[in-house]
């Protein structure tokens, strides 16, 4: 196919594909599962994140979190944008998103329980996230590309801020400390899940690649995180919950254990510490706003009409 | 903090710090309302929205508290005033700590407040304080934001379906005797009036009503009789509903007393 | 408190203390759960008995974490032990930290839990602890009130009409994925069964199954299949619910330290 | 009409009158008022003490606030039951408290703010109670003069663990005694707006007194009241918010201020600090329950309809 052809040499060349260009199917479809599962997972993920915001232990600590969770909902809403140009509506991602056939990333399954998640999900979450996007700025798709390189600039101000929380922590009170390294504990793993399974034998990622949707592979990224953490948590005093882990002078890089790839598939299934409670709050906020949306809708309706009134009374 | 005025001289503090208290007591609670909202609003634009209003909020009690530690001189900031008081040193208008029931409640709630606080705001601009023009200078600019958009959601959801305009109106009935508190003068007001400091309550009545019928009118609702009207949120004398909004906003800084975050 | 016998000076005392943590916290909590209902169920009988349900567990965890803080040996009391702790140090089951949910979805909590303390209080009280089996002697008078009353408002309500059966299956369907966690064993739940302290929850399985099974059978519920069990509470892994509850029942504790009530 | 001469010549020599005997309609009426009403104050009366139960501050605290409010439902229930006895069911007084017909004691329309509230209402509340309630124990209606026996006896010990309450906290730190005097400071006047206005002028009363229903004025009640609780109020170390309040040797009581009768009109037609929030958490729990009730209803009828069936089968 001599489209398909002349379509893979522009984006070799490292041209961008703007909406109304022509794409294969599949890379609409790619793109469109992509973008709107990152779209939902920033949505969803300001529910573990608000958990906390009434619980403060600051006034400048609630502000930061207001801050940051204001900055996700608005990562939605440029990523919605973004995956409306590819040919669907924002309310057909929600209807996805809320019979289960979109997904979010799984990372937000699993609890907030103390203020010290709130950091750690700054410091590995969205440090893990970045390191996912980062690539995406490349991206082959323009829009989806420029709303990355917006995104990743509020996420990597998120990730110090994350930081900052759990260092002013473990200069603190023992039951801080504790509290610290109980957060890691907990979220360590997940975190290196973000990455997905490793991806050698995929051939979805393959093609992924090929359109310069996605640029490196799982392992390659999960391997970098590690690289960039470790030290990290050596910097706050902090645990790794990882017998296996181990630098390796011959790589340039730490040796790691294997995550519980059968904790991520039962999390994946909708068995996960807070998958009901995520989707049940989504579908009803969806569900209990419908007056609230209609209300708006027809007001809009009504004020047309007025103004169409009054055109033609004028006439 | 800021230096003493000419104006402050003249001012019994205690009658400064009780209204300084009432500023970011009202803030600090409405803002907490909002914010348990996030991630459940009825549209993305609307979590946005309310974020960013809970945040200016926010922020504003960290002024008016700071600036209260700081008359009231015993070295308590704006977190100890926060998160170590209990219900009955609280000053906030009673509306404020109301729950939020559905959408269009505390849409309502936000409307009524914010057009008493931006005419409040704009009165205290002109402060023989100058610490308090400054901070009420600052917080005006995002609070006429906030009564736009909550007017102009008032307007449209009263005027929309016949559900909206219902909800709306019952939001409105059960809002309106919380309403009244914020115009009773206390005792001290008329001491802070005196020195130029602040308005007295009452005087912003007129205008108040002015804006909120013309508003409701527009958005075909109808305004309660005046009727019964509750207080005593000022002097420390709230609802139910407070402790338990303090029980979990105070929750870190009780249980680890002395940590700093 | 109650004098050391002769089987403790074999138990590791951190596994002793850990189990009755275990006890006295999913008495404390599921209490707590109770009496948020307090004035508000579906008929005055329920109000009654749900007050009185909650007064047992209460009394309960009052002996459970009594024992503990004797055990443990550090001077710290059944109210230390209940209003001083956060989320991570409790070591109830997930299952009853779930949200109330509606009427059903409480009794349905509760008959599951029923089920498992009932069974699990009357093997204590062979426990070789003498001052555990006496509590035991005790609660398991009390609880098989409790399951006798669940058991059959959940045969009522199940076998009641359509509404009724599918607020229960719902329910049913809901909690079951926090059953399994009764039934998990922790390591140091093998060194109490061998000092014959407590016997291994797994052990207790089938027998819960039999008397869940049958009742569910009666109330013409359909018994989910075993599936994914989600598990964390005896380990100090909570949901997020439990911070809120207890952001609540330790405020005044909190809030006020070192005062007596 | 000699029916209701000899009605009130049994009731003059001090006679109980039975449920199934005859008795003036306006007796009957007058009856069932008061008696559901009282059964009303009970339930909504749990509302502002369970307010606190989540939140008491000791287990022991807790565990005895669980069971005094067990015990309102408990009286409740009682007076529900000698309600009935004058040909009223349950539901038509439900019906009647929650269409706002019925009344209950504007007591229970004021929020408990602390836990000394928790002390001030076993103390003044409940001690008001019983300061009307024990007349009613001769009462000259047999089912209702036998629950008032009992009800007096729980609601005198709930009067003495609330003092302990206080008693323990005006001994602790002085935010505790603060405290205390707060709540005696919101409780006092409302405690003693709990007799009614004064009832001089009250023909209703008059024929309440002959009845026997009814056995002091009001303001004899409340004169008992203050003498009583002032020398409790000193023992605590309280002061009594009322300028008024003076010792009359001549009399051999307590002259006192007026209570502010406009609050107690405002209160009784709903504009109280807690009315609509009370009533509402009643009509919510009826409504929500409507479901659970209907669904034990369904089952009786089946397991009647199964027995039906069972005993034609066998015949």
């Amino acid at each position: 196919d001599p489209q398909e052809r002349s379509f893979q040499e522009r984006i070799d060349q490292g041209q961008k594909i703007e909406p109304k260009e022509w794409m294969p199917e599949g890379y609409r479809k790619t793109l469109i599962r992509q973008i709107s599962q990152h779209a939902h997972s920033e949505i969803v993920g300001q529910l573990p994140e608000g958990n906390w915001i009434t619980r403060a232990p600051t006034l400048e600590r609630k502000a930061i979190l207001l801050a940051k969770v204001q900055d996700e909902a608005g990562h939605g809403l440029y990523l919605y944008c973004a995956a409306e140009t590819l040919g669907i509506s924002r309310d057909e991602m929600y209807e996805q998103l809320h019979s289960g056939k979109a997904k979010y990333s799984s990372i937000f399954n699993y609890p907030t329980l103390t203020w010290a998640d709130i950091g750690a999900i700054g410091w590995l979450v969205d440090g893990a996230a970045i390191m996912n996007q980062v690539p995406l700025q490349r991206c082959s798709y323009g829009p989806y590309s420029r709303a990355m390189i917006r995104i990743c600039k509020e996420e990597s101000f998120h990730q110090r801020q994350g930081f900052d929380i759990l260092m002013k922590m473990v200069k603190g009170t023992p039951a801080q400390k504790a509290m610290v390294q109980d957060a890691l504990n907990r979220w360590w793993w997940p975190s290196l899940m973000m990455f997905g399974p490793s991806d050698d034998a995929s051939v979805h990622s393959a093609q992924s690649m090929a359109w310069k949707i996605k640029q490196n592979s799982n392992d390659e990224l999960r391997q970098k995180f590690v690289d960039q953490t470790v030290p990290q948590a050596e910097y706050l005093g902090l645990t790794i919950p990882d017998p296996k882990l181990e630098w390796n002078e011959e790589k340039g890089g730490y040796d790691f254990g294997e995550p519980d790839w059968n904790e991520f598939f039962e999390v994946l299934a909708g068995n996960g510490p807070c998958n009901a409670e995520r989707l049940g709050a989504r579908r009803k906020a969806w569900a209990d706003g419908a007056w609230f949306r209609d209300g708006l809708t027809a007001y809009a309706e009504k004020q047309a009409a007025r103004r169409a009134g009054n055109e033609a009374a004028a006439e | 903090m800021a230096e003493a005025t000419v104006a402050d001289a003249a001012v019994d503090p205690t009658a400064l710090f009780e209204f300084l208290l009432r500023m970011g007591d009202n803030t600090l609670i409405l803002g907490h309302r909002l914010s348990e909202w996030c991630g459940h609003a009825p549209a993305l634009e609307e979590d946005i929205a309310l974020a960013n209003t809970a945040l200016d909020l926010i922020g504003q009690t960290q002024l008016w508290l700071g600036l209260a530690g700081a008359v009231e001189g015993k070295g308590r900031s704006a977190d100890d005033l926060a998160f170590l008081r209990d219900a009955c040193e609280f000053r906030n208008l009673l509306l404020n700590e109301r729950p939020n029931g559905d959408f269009g409640k505390t849409l309502m709630r936000q409307f009524l407040f914010d057009a008493w606080h931006h005419l409040f705001l704009n009165a205290l601009r002109l402060s023989s304080d100058t610490r308090i023009a400054e901070i009420a200078g600052k917080a005006s600019k995002e609070v006429s934001y906030h009564l736009e958009r909550s007017r102009d959601l008032v307007i449209r959801l009263g005027d929309g379906t016949a559900e909206s305009h219902g909800r709306m109106q019952g939001a409105l009935d059960d809002l309106w005797p919380y309403t009244g508190e914020m115009f009773m003068n206390e005792a001290s007001d008329a001491v802070l009036a005196a020195a130029g400091v602040a308005p007295e309550p009452a005087g912003l009545k007129t205008e108040w009503d002015a804006l909120v019928g013309e508003t409701l009118s527009e958005a075909t609702l109808k305004e309660p009789a005046e009727g019964y009207m509750q207080k005593g949120g000022k002097r420390g004398i709230h609802t139910e509903h407070l402790g338990y909004i303090l029980a979990d906003m105070q929750f870190l800084q009780r249980a680890y007393p002395g940590a700093t975050w």
